[in-house]
């Protein structure tokens, strides 16, 4: 679960990582007054949506008067954003920050993420602070340095310092401390709040001798919320695809992708597979539906309902390896659904494991027209054909 | 022979009172594993499926002499559980859970660290040794005994993949899910360790997908020190970056983690990917020739 | 750093382990007000102080009538009360626990410390809660059950289970969340005030159905008192010998023994060994008194001034291997002391190690009196003979 | 031979700019200890005696080879300081520093169980191989190479059985002060195993105190696998009950820690207990004769 960079830097705040003097506004008349009780000028204008890229975007907008943060606010607001990392419709911005603006003496990048070899948090730091650290890393690795921090020690200043002396000059005398401090409050905000990361990028010091968070960026783990209920509430969901939103309340994995053959396919493994099998067939997925391992009737109607709701859909392939998903109560399910719904669009079933002779009979006797794979290249095969021809 | 698990295996089940870990059990039972005890706190002195339950998997351990845990439990307790198991000096925890805390997972992965205890997974089928036993929820049936490994990062992935090898005749010594989680208790590597030494594996298929540089670390391996067949697949070729397919572990970012890295990586160490898992099965058949 | 029974209490309370109402006094009067507030009859009065056994040696009382209250109290307020742990002359109580009585079903042993072994904060937990833990479990072990928390894990819920359900029979099921919660509650008590003990004897699961920490026990780690400046208030000085105040004050190891032969030695180990030779040798040491490794001037200075303020002590004996203190500087310290003092006091010196010749001359030329061993036990020797003498 | 520090040892000194860190690396220098860096946050650059000081142990060690830590850094610190060096590698780290958190203790514990670092200390006087090299705050001019291993809880003790042992003409191979706290990285035992295998050591002085049953686990130890001379002292005989004596560790507490216990076992194992430690040169001429 994504959070917006204001809801990031009122975690920073309260947990003592200093941030600029800031306000939100939904509308040009709430920004009109924030100039009066935000240290200004210049201020800072920016777009609050999930997505990364915004600068190049024109999603941040320093101003000089106070009509300008008005303009720049009307300018941004209830408009689509369209960065490298929206895609090309963008996303539509609902909530604009506006904050003081800091004289920036040195910028850096600090980030913390679990590692997956050493099964450690692990700290990310960089003298190359600002908008382009992803292909920056890519580009030269040796950039950014790490830091593993042991569970058994937590966090330990030695951390920082490892991270910190290794710039070169090393960090003026006057900004380490701030530094280390950011740095253990990260790790803590990492740590508290079930985070898969944190972001800080910009950390910077300023030309009068203090340390900020520029800007920050919050993923929660969305395993861990069952015990970070106050967390909940910071969900913004107006970003999401309507779709993916209506699967996650059945927990169903759906992910929309760029075709028009709606696959639904139990386990996720097999899901990536048979959206690799559309393709190499010659067609593309219009998403990727994982029902899980262990679905229920209820869940397989909802999962035919959410492809039924895309329009770009023009055959569906479900293909079903029956371990403890038992194909019959697929088979239901798909019953179900093709009641509910005026299921008329190609089908294509492939079914095998636990039960496959009883699903394959309750789909046969049911009247449902569709059509039967005995494997899974002929399942692609056979969708295929039918959005071609 | 056979990797983890064998007919020797005597399986505690953690959290045998709930919904899947009574049909599991039951599973499990009818494909002639011995599960000779189950834990459920609160619950003990009880029985499922004739199998004694116990409060703690300490009084299991010293009652039943198990050696192996197949965990049920729901994801805010599966930690402690592993934990828990690991404390008791299980050879080989396996867990089912799906959805731990990645943090959670943090402290075991930690706690590990100085335990003797294999796991397994989270977030995975289990393993089963065809013909011996089966520690998990895989399908048993589609199983047959033979030469061939497997080692997955997916459930009915693998299951499809191993029908296909029933299916053209080849048999399994040993099938293992590793998990679909970033952080998971074994690599590949540390069964390929395994069935290299193993006499009666033959030849190994490895199930990958997005997500990690585990199957490139795995070819490196391969390329150095495996010298027994291996056949590979990466599911995920289609998959757009900065995802989560499905799996917590199933994504592209930061750059890595694409399968047609992994798929070059394999391929580089003379490792034969199929891009169709459709033709899995008859490939097989050529590479586990070699 | 020892903590009071009310002080432990009222930080489980905060900690959200259930404690009865109860109120400290001070007095008589407080004593009959407080019958107005606390549930009763009947009442229970608890002197505070800092040594256990309380129970047996009537610093704990059950009364029936408010008018008890005040009598129980006024016979304990103000007087010396001997337990078996405060040595023939007692410690005056000074403060007042009253609390609500509670109807004890069962009664249970529960207290964490660091094992040494493991190295790990260890749980003790046992069905033979009450007044006499200590001799049941050198008696027969397997009373208490243990549970190592590993670093790692930190606190997790089957290092409870695997304690309660060793009990036989297991707890009742209504008892389990509330022994499960209080357990937890402990650990972090434990872990977050760093503590070398906490202890409740007995936590009770009552007649109807509640856990209580019935009794409570903290001792603090003085070297962590450091991170832990709000507990530092606690400290109730009123019950520790005089002389080993006046030591803590400066940085001095002082321990009050039952003879009379003074020592000083630069190091604990050697300080132990010292008195060891001295009751070979036929006398009793007054004190151990250990400088320390790295003491100054002033801290030998004020050591033997500590000494002498004792007046049972009879005959001095200095030891110091000189390492990191030199005897140089010893020497200056003993001469200082004996100026700001009328040392009249036979005084057995024995000096060896760093800067040896030096500060045996600077006491040769000072013309004090005192006698040079050039060995432990011939000084043992000869300050046994002085107080023969 | 000699165990832990030898003449090959090089040295970097955590807390080099304190008072004490400078003092002893003065001392270290004298007696010939290759002290080959130092390190203070933010004190990089800087010089301690002409030894070249680092922000952290990681350059020290990268640029300075060192191998051996030992730690003057005040008790808040000390236990980031050992988590520092034991993550770099060392293969010894002498924590001189009194004072440390218990808990502190128990994060350090639990990290060294993953590393290779040996832990000696903390509050502890540090390790002597006389002849070759001294980490450690020791007096270097009472020590002279020899024979005789000497393991000790205690500091000016062993400065004194050194002296004794000195006088009477019994050389040391190796002298290691494990320290007097509750939590220790050392125990007898390990040393123990040390010279059993160090061909230079004929004989060990081991040097206990009351508090905890480290000189009971010894005792059994000798008894079952140690083939050499063991002359043991107990410091405490008349130490009182429940308070600690000077050393954290040094406490009898819930009957256990005594100085007769201790005494007993050691006795129980065919070792010679001295009780009067003025005599204990003149034992040790005798005892290491055997």
């Amino acid at each position: 679960m994504k959070l917006h960079e204001y809801q990031a830097k009122d975690i920073f705040m309260k947990s003592g990582i200093p941030i600029p003097n800031g306000q939100l506004v939904t509308s040009a008349d709430q920004a009109n007054k924030v100039t009066q009780i935000i240290n200004g000028p210049p201020w800072v204008v920016k777009a609050q949506i999930h997505a990364g890229g915004r600068g190049k975007a024109g999603g941040v907008k320093v101003v000089h008067y106070p009509y300008e943060v008005v303009t720049a606010t009307e300018a941004m607001l209830e408009k689509p954003l369209r960065t490298a990392q929206t895609g090309p419709e963008g996303v539509v911005v609902n909530q604009i920050l506006i904050e003081e603006r800091v004289e920036v003496d040195s910028e850096f990048y600090l980030s913390m993420v679990v590692d997956r070899d050493t099964a450690c948090p692990t700290m990310l730091f960089s003298q190359a602070g600002g908008t382009e650290i992803e292909t920056q890393a890519a580009r030269s690795s040796g950039v950014i340095q790490k830091e593993h921090i042991d569970p058994v020690s937590g966090w330990m200043p030695h951390y920082a310092r490892n991270l910190l002396y290794t710039l070169d000059p090393p960090p003026p005398p006057g900004a380490m401390p701030g530094l280390m401090s950011v740095m253990a409050k990260l790790y803590k905000v990492f740590m508290t709040l079930d985070c898969s990361l944190v972001e800080i990028n910009p950390l910077v010091f300023t030309k009068d001798r203090k340390v900020y968070a520029l800007d920050g960026k919050i993923t929660l783990d969305e395993n861990a919320l069952f015990r970070q209920k106050e967390l909940l509430a910071l969900e913004d969901t107006r970003e999401k695809d309507p779709l993916e939103l209506m699967a996650e309340k059945y927990h169903l994995n759906y992910i929309r992708l760029d075709g028009n053959i709606g696959a639904m396919v139990n386990g996720a493994g097999l899901a990536m597979a048979t959206m690799d099998v559309i393709k190499l067939a010659g067609a593309q997925p219009a998403n990727f539906l994982d029902v899980g391992g262990g679905a229920n009737e209820d869940m397989i109607t909802k999962g035919i309902e959410i492809i039924l709701k895309d329009e770009r859909v023009r055959a569906i392939l479900i293909n079903i390896f029956g371990g403890i998903l038992r194909c019959d109560v697929l088979a239901r399910g798909v019953l179900a659904a093709a009641e509910k719904t005026q299921m008329d669009l190609p089908l294509i079933v492939r079914l095998e494991g636990t039960n496959v002779e009883e699903g394959r009979k309750i789909l046969k006797d049911s009247g449902l027209k569709f059509l039967v794979a005995s494997d899974l290249s002929e399942a692609a095969q056979l969708v295929s054909q039918q959005v071609k021809g | 022979m056979s990797i983890l698990v064998d007919e020797k295996t005597r399986v505690v089940v953690q959290g045998i009172t709930g919904r899947e870990g009574q049909f599991h059990t039951r599973q499990m039972l009818s494909y002639g594993t011995a599960v000779a005890a189950g834990v459920t706190p609160g619950k003990g002195g009880k029985t499922v499926e004739g199998v004694p339950v116990f409060n703690t998997v300490r009084q299991a351990a010293e009652q039943e002499g198990v050696n192996v845990s197949c965990i049920f439990v729901p994801p805010p307790f599966a930690a402690d559980a592993i934990i828990d198991a690991a404390s008791v000096g299980m050879d080989v925890i396996v867990c089912i859970t799906e959805g731990i805390p990645i943090l959670d997972m943090v402290k075991v992965a930690g706690f590990l660290r100085t335990r003797q205890s294999v796991l397994i997974g989270p977030n995975c089928p289990g393993v089963i040794s065809p013909g011996k036993t089966k520690v998990g929820i895989m399908p048993g049936d589609i199983h047959k005994p033979g030469p061939v490994a497997v080692i997955s990062r997916s459930g009915t992935l693998t299951y499809e993949v191993v029908d296909q090898l029933t299916g053209v005749g080849l048999g399994q010594s040993t099938c293992i899910g590793i998990g679909g989680d970033p952080l998971i208790g074994t690599s590949f590597i540390d069964h390929l360790k395994r069935f290299q030494e193993d006499e009666e594996t033959q030849g190994v298929v490895l199930i990958g997908e997005i997500g990690g540089v585990a199957e490139e670390q795995a070819a490196e391996y391969i390329k150095q020190e495996f010298n027994k067949p291996v056949l590979a697949f990466i599911a995920g070729q289609t998959a757009p970056p900065g995802r989560r397919m499905g799996h917590a572990g199933a994504i592209i970012s930061g750059g890595q983690g694409r399968a047609e890295d992994k798929i070059k990586a394999l391929q580089d160490a003379d490792i034969t990917v199929v891009l169709d898992l459709g033709k899995l099965g008859k490939t097989a058949v050529e590479v586990m020739k070699k």
